[in-house]
């Protein structure tokens, strides 16, 4: 097997909690706690989860756009959790991203012309008339004009816009792509459109895609693997087809069952949840998931299960397939 | 086969071209009440480019015998206690009190703005030291800051416009830090990271433009209040010193005529009043144009 | 809640010693010397010198502001040089009269600014709102010591109204127990009095509320067209509510927050702001008290006084702090 | 010692309680004025309005006149110098009572005399610089107060001092229970004791000051009023407002402009405060080019000062030619003064070697004065006189006590500045104003000259009448020739009451005595 | 099944918002109805008016700028856009709830939940007293499902996770026993498990209560999960109108397939999403024609001069398609073609 172009291992990242006359460090909120995972060259793999479970920081991490607290994030060979800070500023040529919220992420005071030189200029990549023409080149990739280029973000639509953040992460050549929720933002009709666009820029430019998502039904569309975080940890990863036709953990089971389907004619047996998602802040002992797991056991609350692979290629870090346990 | 569709799309603006800025004029034009501020800001500070050429007297031209004469053909405005034609008076004075108002109001931008950033782009210890020093400006009694600034360099135009420059140099301060901190949240800065710029070049090329909005709105605004302060300081004998013909200051002189010559003190009561009307509407105005949270 | 007050007040001795430095420095950098402003124009160079010892003025100024910080530790504001009175005594009675009029001047100006601003922006575009917000807009481009002249001519001169400067009618004096002329009379049951008292009040509360008064208005109203288009407004509406109780219950106590700030700020500046005001309107407050210290260079005199208002003016903001708390239970002090 | 202080204080509540029951019939002076009282211990002040309150509740030995600075009784009865001027006898008023009861006598001024001799300059500033220092000072001028029974004091001076009498006249020198400032120390300048017509009642810092009829008063016909009380409103219109609604009934320092508007109602009167002022341009001859004293002619020239009385004092006042104003005995009437002569001017600059002009400073006062109504204005006139014999005159202007005190360090080029004397006597204008004893001091304009000097210093020990005015008419011509200053005018201040007001005669010296003040 | 009456029909209703940049009819002459008991799905992409729909039938469109500028809404026989302000503050959340999009929002975050229900109630039931009315918000706390429904009613919004208070809301909605609730998105910003959850609820009590629903949602998924009857808005018209089944199983119009198609499925991968191409018009900036025709496959000439009615092609299901017209020939052909 060859070297995964990416690799993450013990990832975590506490956000300190300060209170108090001094600002005393009190407590962490663990945004993502010990994840561990690697991307394959020219596949897509797929983050899901709900709402706070560290996606987006996982995401931002391995860009060292906010500093792991601990962990090691190897990419292409090269270990970019022990560079300098500027070194990693020119390794941002290899990795790029594009943003879930198409109208926060474009500065409004900017051009497109000017948004996607940006990174040309920063990188040093050529000279004002060939970066011209590159940023024309790559507004008719994402299917927009070259006239477009003088206009300002506020008088394009959301799809149009998600497509700039993607000619944005484009420019440099990037190898890799982290999209945090691209498609969260956007119309049914458009996110349509916006993944089309994602899959056919990934053959014809042979791009890595990690790819974070709530949706499941987009993350199954488009990855090759997926993850599902619950809490600041991956519970469970997996090919797509794996997963989705036979999900090991209970979360996962759990979350399957609750997506709706838009076909009236379709019936199973829903498992829904009770209660709330807990805080990362104080996040239950043992496995996190243990408050609202229909297949609680006694140790799930004591010890914290680690991503095994219980079948070739589907890991799941759930005791109820931990081998001790089987015998 | 993808990209092709995008051709036949429904621009959402039908104007070409247009740029944040434009947008914000479009919006400023279609608001009366900013338009009439701006119309009389522009006609003040016509008046106080050509005014020396308008007026029909210079600033000092006494004529005793004319003293305190009420309006008429040849003294629009009347005259004052030296017998000076009040009308070309206020033209004069119109430089002076958009002087104070521009410069005070630029001096304590740019230090409000320099220590403002610094504060909240680079955080920790500097933005505590920072933000107390604004604290203990914000406490002081403004008018007595004023005073004592005044009293120490002591009393002319030039140093009351200093003394209302340093007065209003934390809210300017405080206004750019709090901007800096948002601003430094928004996705668009992660973004700007995302590709391998450097913090430097966020500052200037992301942060600073995009906080600029607020900044021409409180300064239009500040502008407004600094020639109130000055006037108030004028009042006090602390600020534009004889002859100049600063508003505040003949108002002030004026007071003991409100009685016998009641136009020594209403024209240039308007005069200031009108201007400031002026500055504020405009500032008004620019919020709502420049400033999205405001509009709806 | 009692953690949070000892906190900000931790918080705040850093600020007020800055302060106590930064007027200690300026108030030593205004020529002019306190020892020959006390002797007058006949003094003699030696006397001078004298009385420079004496006052201290000789030592180096680490010395004195050093000596200055011990005696504010130990309570001490130091003694007035011109009427060698200790500061702490002579100051309530300037400072009780200013707070007379600046609590009076920011209640007309909340009374009437807020509700001014909550109509405006509940009919907002009506004709109700255009004349209050160009009142408004007047209100705050006027200079202050204008709008007291004139204030005086109409009605205390051509109209005989209202008093035009003073707290008291003086051929029927007030027998001062706090200095706070409202509290004295009432407590002595003295409603006559506590009429002129209110009498003396108005004209000098006006013209001091102008301001505050204008800008509470354009706040509320613009904090409430905000607040208005929240989804919990539309809730209460969904729900059968009147449109008076939406707007005063729930709206309200939303908008208010922003609007308590500039209140407190108002409250604050009104009290070492006054200077003008007084000044016309012959009002022995705090302000003039200082500034006349100024002229007179009657340094423990500014030292103090600028330090007790700030010090009322950030105590007011802290006790918005907790009023905010008290408004807003999603504010947590720890 | 504390009796005294209970007993006013006891005092005190029961006529309040009676002045509040009988308000219909009290007869209530409001008196409004421009400044509170610095302290109404007046040994320790110098400033006017201390003296406007204190010379109503304490007595000097003797009196000046009532609108002149003449010498007339007063807590003495008669006064008598010796031969030589060094000792002077005084008869006290007898059966005379200090508002807490105790008795005025020798023992009395003794005590006063003692208290002021054994003081300094901070404490006593006006007993240092009328009598030469205090006790042990080389300078001294009073060797010994002694009283000779009851109702007779001596003083032993050391040297002759001509104006002995009128010194012992002034508001300072006025006598105060022994037993009220014994036992108050400081604090006595809060609730001074005393003998005269009103005893004090109240002060509210900065706002009013209230003092009641005395009713144990030696004069039984005085006072007429029941209580004065002082009002301090600092801004003259306002004050001329509070008067036009009544909530004042007198109101001091009046703009001039205000004067024909107070002739105009019925309901008022105007006062005229004689006057006993000099305000002038002081030209610093140490100052290139002031130190030509062909410049500082021609400025003398160039002024119209005519035409500033007319604008800015309203005509309300006799233009300068001399440091002192004519009502001042040893006046120089024969003086020429400096015409309005713009020509004259130019060709003195010439002969300067100024042909062209100069550029200098002109400080104008920041605050009014009984003598500068309006600095400021005056000041933009005289620029305007002297642009017009070429010279630019640039108007700056400080804050009072820093004006005071770089004047008197002699950073300014020209100043305007005034005088308003304290107890009517030559000496108290020329010597203070313009002898080179008193550069860095009262000599803003770093005027001297030896010639002067002699003839001033002589004046002082001369004890009669005649010859001592000569010496001052000589020093006059040597002063305007030299023209170290541009005597501007003799303002006369104003004043305005109600019409039913009567009997109120303002004093030259500002401190005005009310006890035969009554409403009609 | 018996036959149910009709409690709600909304008639040719017009609401439009006058601004700057002239009038836009956010609403255009739309027409659909509610049965007693049914749970009735309005679906379509964002602006397309679902919002300003459910406000007109409130009374709480915002005024100004917006305004009901014809049709009719009637309910229970009564039209409510002849209703005064009085009249209808007596329907609004005692005849019509409504609960809304956001639950983080939709809550006054200074108010205990007590207080708000508290207030819900003493509005309509005037003559309830204070300890009746606790008891009946309390029971509907319960109902929704909230454990410490005592404790709740102390607590503020703030106190609560986003499910809670979508719970609290509905509780506030049906305090007065509704006779139509209208949900306006009210799981859109909720996680799916959180979702499933609440539409759960929602269920039940529509089958416990009898309360006729309308569900406005952009997620087909939802419709097809809790819904008996579809509207399907596009641009500020009802563009089709069936039952789940129908809509689901044979959609007619373009749009409708064009939506279904490019939702991924989770349950198995497709190769490629089908797209519609463009994005969607502003309001008022297409006057003339079908709003869809710049987006649809099958325009023809007509579509573009024409604005096409709703043709009802089978019993209950409408179509906004001149494809359905029976005048076009080529209709049934081309409609054969896609589906
Ligand atoms: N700067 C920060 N300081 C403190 N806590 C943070 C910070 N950033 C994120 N968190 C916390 O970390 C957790 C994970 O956040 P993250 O943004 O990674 O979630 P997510 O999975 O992307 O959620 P969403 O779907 O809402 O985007 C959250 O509970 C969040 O509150
Ligand atoms: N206050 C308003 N002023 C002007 N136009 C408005 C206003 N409110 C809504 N609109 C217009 O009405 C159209 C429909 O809005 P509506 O809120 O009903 O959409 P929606 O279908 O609910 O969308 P979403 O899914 O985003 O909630 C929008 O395109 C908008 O332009
Ligand atoms: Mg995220
Ligand atoms: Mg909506």
């Amino acid at each position: 097997m060859t070297e995964p172009l990416l690799k993450v291992e013990g990832l975590k990242k506490y956000f300190p909690v300060r209170s108090g006359l001094l600002g005393k460090h009190t407590g962490n909120v663990k945004a993502v706690d010990d994840i561990s995972f690697f991307v394959n060259e020219g596949e897509t793999l797929g983050i899901v989860g709900e709402s706070g479970c560290g996606k987006s920081t996982t995401g931002r991490m391995l860009m060292r756009l906010l500093e792991p607290t601990e962990g090691k994030v190897t990419f292409n060979g090269k270990e970019l959790t022990n560079i300098s800070k500027d070194e990693m500023r020119k390794a941002r040529r290899e990795i790029q991203m594009v943003f879930q919220d198409p109208y926060a992420s474009l500065n409004p005071r900017h051009t497109i012309e000017k948004i996607l030189m940006e990174p040309l200029i920063v990188h040093n990549i050529g000279d004002p008339k060939s970066r011209k023409k590159k940023v024309h080149d790559f507004l008719e990739i994402v299917g927009l004009s070259s006239y477009h280029a003088k206009r300002y973000p506020h008088q394009f639509s959301g799809g149009q816009r998600q497509r700039i953040g993607i000619a944005r992460a484009l420019m440099t050549n990037p190898k890799l792509i982290i999209a945090d929720e691209p498609v969260s933002a956007l119309d049914v009709s458009i996110q349509a459109q916006v993944l089309n666009l994602m899959q056919d820029l990934q053959k014809e430019l042979k791009l890595t895609y990690i790819f974070i998502a709530h949706d499941l039904g987009v993350v199954r569309h488009i990855s090759d693997r997926v993850g599902v975080m619950y809490l600041g940890r991956m519970v469970e990863l997996a090919t797509s087809e794996s997963m989705y036709a036979e999900p090991l953990h209970p979360y996962t089971k759990a979350l399957l069952s609750a997506v709706p389907v838009p076909d009236p004619e379709f019936k199973r047996e829903q498992i829904i949840l009770e209660g709330d998602i807990p805080s990362p802040s104080n996040p239950p002992t043992g496995c996190t998931f243990h408050t609202r797991c229909p297949f609680k056991m006694d140790i799930c609350a004591k010890d914290v299960p680690q991503l095994q692979e219980a079948k070739t290629g589907h890991f799941v870090a759930c005791h109820l397939y931990n081998e001790q346990l089987q015998h | 086969m993808v990209p092709n569709s995008t051709n036949n799309q429904v621009m959402a603006t039908k104007e070409t071209s247009t740029g944040p800025w434009r947008d914000a004029w479009r919006s400023f034009r279609k608001n009366k009440g900013a338009l009439a501020g701006a119309g009389i800001v522009l006609f003040f500070v016509f008046l106080a480019c050509v005014g020396p050429w308008l007026a029909p007297q210079g600033i000092n031209e006494q004529l005793l015998t004319d003293r305190l004469k009420p309006p008429s053909g040849q003294y629009w405005f009347g005259t004052d206690d030296f017998g000076r034609d009040i009308f070309s008076r206020i033209i004069h004075g119109a430089r002076i009190s958009l002087m104070v108002g521009f410069f005070s109001v630029i001096g304590s931008v740019v230090v409000g703005s320099i220590l403002g950033i610094i504060a909240g782009y680079y955080g920790k210890w500097i933005d505590m030291i920072i933000s107390r020093i604004f604290d203990i400006m914000l406490a002081f009694p403004s008018i007595l800051l004023a005073i004592a600034v005044v009293s120490v360099l002591g009393p002319s135009l030039q140093n009351a416009l200093i003394a209302i420059a340093i007065i209003n140099i934390p809210n300017f301060g405080r206004l750019i830090r709090s901007k800096v901190l948002s601003i430094k949240e928004e996705e668009y800065i992660t973004s700007a990271k995302a590709i391998g710029m450097r913090d430097i070049r966020i500052l200037f090329s992301h942060i600073l433009p995009n906080s600029m909005a607020p900044v021409i709105v409180a300064g239009t605004l500040a502008i407004a209040s600094a020639i109130i302060e000055a006037a108030a300081l004028g009042f006090l004998g602390l600020g534009a010193q004889a002859p100049a013909p600063e508003w505040g200051k003949m108002l002030a002189d004026a007071r003991m005529y409100l009685r016998n010559a009641p136009w020594t003190m209403i024209f240039p009561g308007l005069a200031i009043m009108l201007t400031v009307v002026g500055f504020n509407l405009m500032g008004d105005g620019l919020r709502d144009a420049l400033d999205p949270k405001m509009k709806n | 809640m009692l953690h949070y007050i000892g906190k900000r007040l931790l918080q705040l001795i850093p600020v007020l010693l800055g302060m106590t430095f930064v007027v200690f420095m300026i108030i030593r950098a205004i020529p002019g010397n306190p020892a020959q402003v006390i002797l007058g124009q006949l003094a003699s160079k030696e006397a001078i010198e004298a009385l420079e010892i004496k006052l201290g003025l000789n030592e180096p100024w680490y010395t004195q502001y050093f000596d200055y910080l011990v005696g504010l530790l130990k309570g001490d504001l130091g003694e007035s040089m011109r009427t060698v009175q200790p500061v702490a005594e002579e100051i309530w009675p300037y400072l009780a009269a200013t707070m007379e009029l600046a609590f009076f001047a920011i209640i007309i100006a909340v009374i009437i600014g807020v509700n001014a601003g909550i109509i405006s922006a509940w009919f907002q575009n009506s004709w109700f709102d255009y004349m209050a917000m160009v009142l408004a807009l007047i209100g705050v481009s006027m200079p202050i010591f204008w709008l007291g002249l004139m204030e005086q001519w109409i009605f205390g001169i051509e109209l005989q109204w209202l008093p035009t400067t003073g707290r008291e009618e003086v051929r029927d004096p007030i027998n001062s127990i706090t200095s706070l002329y409202i509290v004295d009379t009432i407590i002595q049951g003295r409603f006559d009095q506590l009429g002129t008292v209110l009498k003396h009040l108005v004209l000098p509360g006006i013209a001091l509320a102008t301001i505050p008064m204008a800008i509470i208005a354009r706040m509320t109203r613009s904090s409430m067209l905000e607040v208005m288009r929240a989804d919990y407004v539309r809730t209460a509406r969904a729900k059968g509510q009147k449109m008076f109780f939406v707007v005063y219950k729930h709206a309200l106590k939303n908008a208010i927050i922003p609007v308590l700030t500039v209140i407190g700020l108002q409250t604050g500046l009104l009290l070492g702001g006054a200077i003008l005001t007084e000044t016309i309107f012959g009002w022995p407050g705090i302000g003039r008290y200082i500034y006349e210290a100024i002229s007179f260079r009657d340094y423990p005199v500014i030292q103090s006084g600028i330090l007790v208002v700030a010090f009322i003016f950030v105590m007011i903001n802290l006790f918005v702090d907790i009023l905010y708390g008290l408004v807003d239970p999603r504010i947590k002090y720890d | 010692a504390c009796s005294s202080d209970d007993s006013s204080d006891g005092d005190t509540k029961k006529d309040n309680d009676e002045g509040t029951t009988e308000t219909a019939e009290e007869k209530v002076l409001i008196f409004g004025r421009g400044g509170d009282s610095v302290s109404l211990d007046p040994a320790a002040v110098t400033d006017g309005e201390s003296f406007k309150v204190t010379q109503n509740v304490l007595e000097t030995l003797l009196n000046f006149g009532p609108q002149d600075t003449t010498i007339n009784e007063g807590l003495a009865t008669k006064w008598e110098p010796s031969e030589d001027g060094l000792t002077y006898t005084f008869t006290l008023r007898e059966g005379v009572k200090f508002h807490d009861g105790t008795d005025f006598n020798a023992e009395a001024v003794v005590k006063n005399f003692e208290r002021w001799a054994s003081g300094s300059e901070d404490l006593f500033p006006y007993y240092g610089s009328m009598f030469g220092g205090y006790a042990g000072d080389e300078g001294h001028v009073i060797e010994s107060v002694t009283a000779e029974g009851d109702y007779t004091v001596i003083f032993k001076l050391t040297r002759a001092q001509a104006p002995f009498l009128k010194n012992i006249a002034m508001s300072p020198f006025a006598i105060a229970s022994p037993t009220a400032f014994e036992a108050a120390g400081d604090k006595f300048g809060d609730s001074p004791v005393g003998t005269g017509p009103f005893k004090f009642v109240e002060w509210k810092r900065n706002d009013s000051i209230t003092i009641e009829k005395n009713e144990e008063y030696w004069n039984a016909e005085e006072p007429k009023l029941d209580r004065v009380v002082f009002r301090a409103i600092p801004d003259n219109s306002a004050r001329l407002n509070a008067l036009l609604t009544g909530e004042i009934d007198l109101a001091d320092g009046v703009n001039p402009s205000d004067g024909e508007t107070v002739e105009g109602e019925a309901a008022l009167q105007l006062f005229e405060r004689p006057s006993m002022n000099v305000g002038y341009l002081g030209l610093t001859s140490t100052r290139p080019p002031f130190d030509n004293q062909k410049v500082r002619q021609a400025v003398n020239y160039a002024i119209d000062k005519q035409a500033i009385v007319d604008a800015f004092f309203e005509g309300r006042a006799e233009v300068a030619k001399n440091p002192m104003p004519p009502s001042i005995s040893g006046y120089n009437e024969d003086i020429p003064g400096y015409e309005y002569d713009p020509e004259k001017a130019k060709q003195l600059l010439a002969e300067a070697g100024f042909a062209d002009g100069f550029e200098m400073e002109l400080w104008a006062m920041p605050v009014p004065r009984p003598y500068m109504p309006d600095g400021a204005k005056v000041a933009e006139a005289i620029q305007k006189n002297l642009a017009d014999v070429g010279i630019t005159a640039n108007i700056v202007s400080y804050e009072w006590a820093t004006y005071l005190e770089k004047a008197k360090n002699g950073e300014a080029d020209a100043f305007l500045l005034g005088w308003t004397g304290d107890n009517g006597d030559a000496d108290n204008f020329i010597y203070v104003l313009l002898d080179e004893d008193n550069i860095g001091s009262n000599n803003y304009s770093y005027y001297s000259n030896d010639e002067t000097h002699k003839l001033l210093i002589e004046a002082q020990t001369e004890v009669d009448e005649e010859k001592r005015n000569e010496l001052y008419k000589q020093a006059q011509e040597i002063i305007s020739e030299d023209a170290p200053w541009v005597p501007l005018a003799h303002s006369t201040p104003l004043l305005a009451g109600d019409a039913e007001i009567t009997n109120f005669f303002p004093h030259p010296t500002g401190s005005d005595r009310l006890n035969k003040v009554d409403f009609k | 099944m018996g036959e149910r009456q009709t409690i709600l029909e909304v008639k040719d209703l017009q609401t439009s918002f006058f601004t700057d940049d002239g009038v836009i009819p956010s609403v255009d002459h739309i027409d659909f109805h509610v049965r007693e008991g049914e749970i009735l799905g309005i679906v379509g992409e964002s602006g397309c008016g679902k919002s300003v729909t459910s406000l007109s039938i409130m009374g709480l469109v915002p005024s100004p700028p917006g305004k009901i500028t014809s049709g009719q809404i009637l309910f229970e026989g009564k039209d409510l856009t002849k209703f005064s302000e009085k009249e209808m503050r007596k329907v609004r959340g005692n005849d019509v709830a409504m609960i809304f999009q956001e639950p983080m929002t939709s809550l006054n975050p200074l108010f205990t939940i007590g207080n708000q229900l508290l207030e819900a109630i003493t509005l309509h039931k005037k003559d309830w007293n204070k300890k009746k009315a606790h008891a009946r918000a309390v029971e509907m706390l319960k109902l929704v499902g909230l454990p410490r429904a005592e404790e709740l009613m102390n607590d503020y919004p703030h106190q609560l996770s986003g499910g809670m208070r979508q719970r609290v809301m509905i509780a506030m909605a049906l305090v007065c026993d509704p006779k139509l609730l209208i949900a306006d998105e009210p799981t859109t910003a909720l996680d799916v498990t959180i979702q499933a959850q609440i539409l759960k609820l929602m269920r039940e009590l529509n089958e416990r209560l009898n309360t006729a629903v309308i569900l406005i949602t952009h997620d087909l998924g939802v419709v097809a999960e809790t819904c008996e009857r579809v509207v399907v808005m596009y641009a500020g018209k009802v563009v089709e109108e069936g039952t789940v089944d129908t809509i689901f199983n044979n959609p007619q119009h373009p749009y409708t397939k064009g939506l279904i198609a490019s939702v991924p499925d989770m349950r198995y991968k497709k190769q490629r999403l089908y797209s519609i191409p463009g994005s969607v018009p502003k309001p008022g900036s297409i006057n003339q024609g079908c709003r869809f025709a710049a987006r649809c496959e099958f325009v023809f000439g007509r579509c573009t001069e024409e604005n096409p009615p709703l043709y009802e092609t089978t019993e209950g299901h409408k179509t906004r398609c001149f494809l359905y017209d029976e005048k076009e020939v080529l209709a049934d052909d081309r409609a054969a073609v896609k589906s």
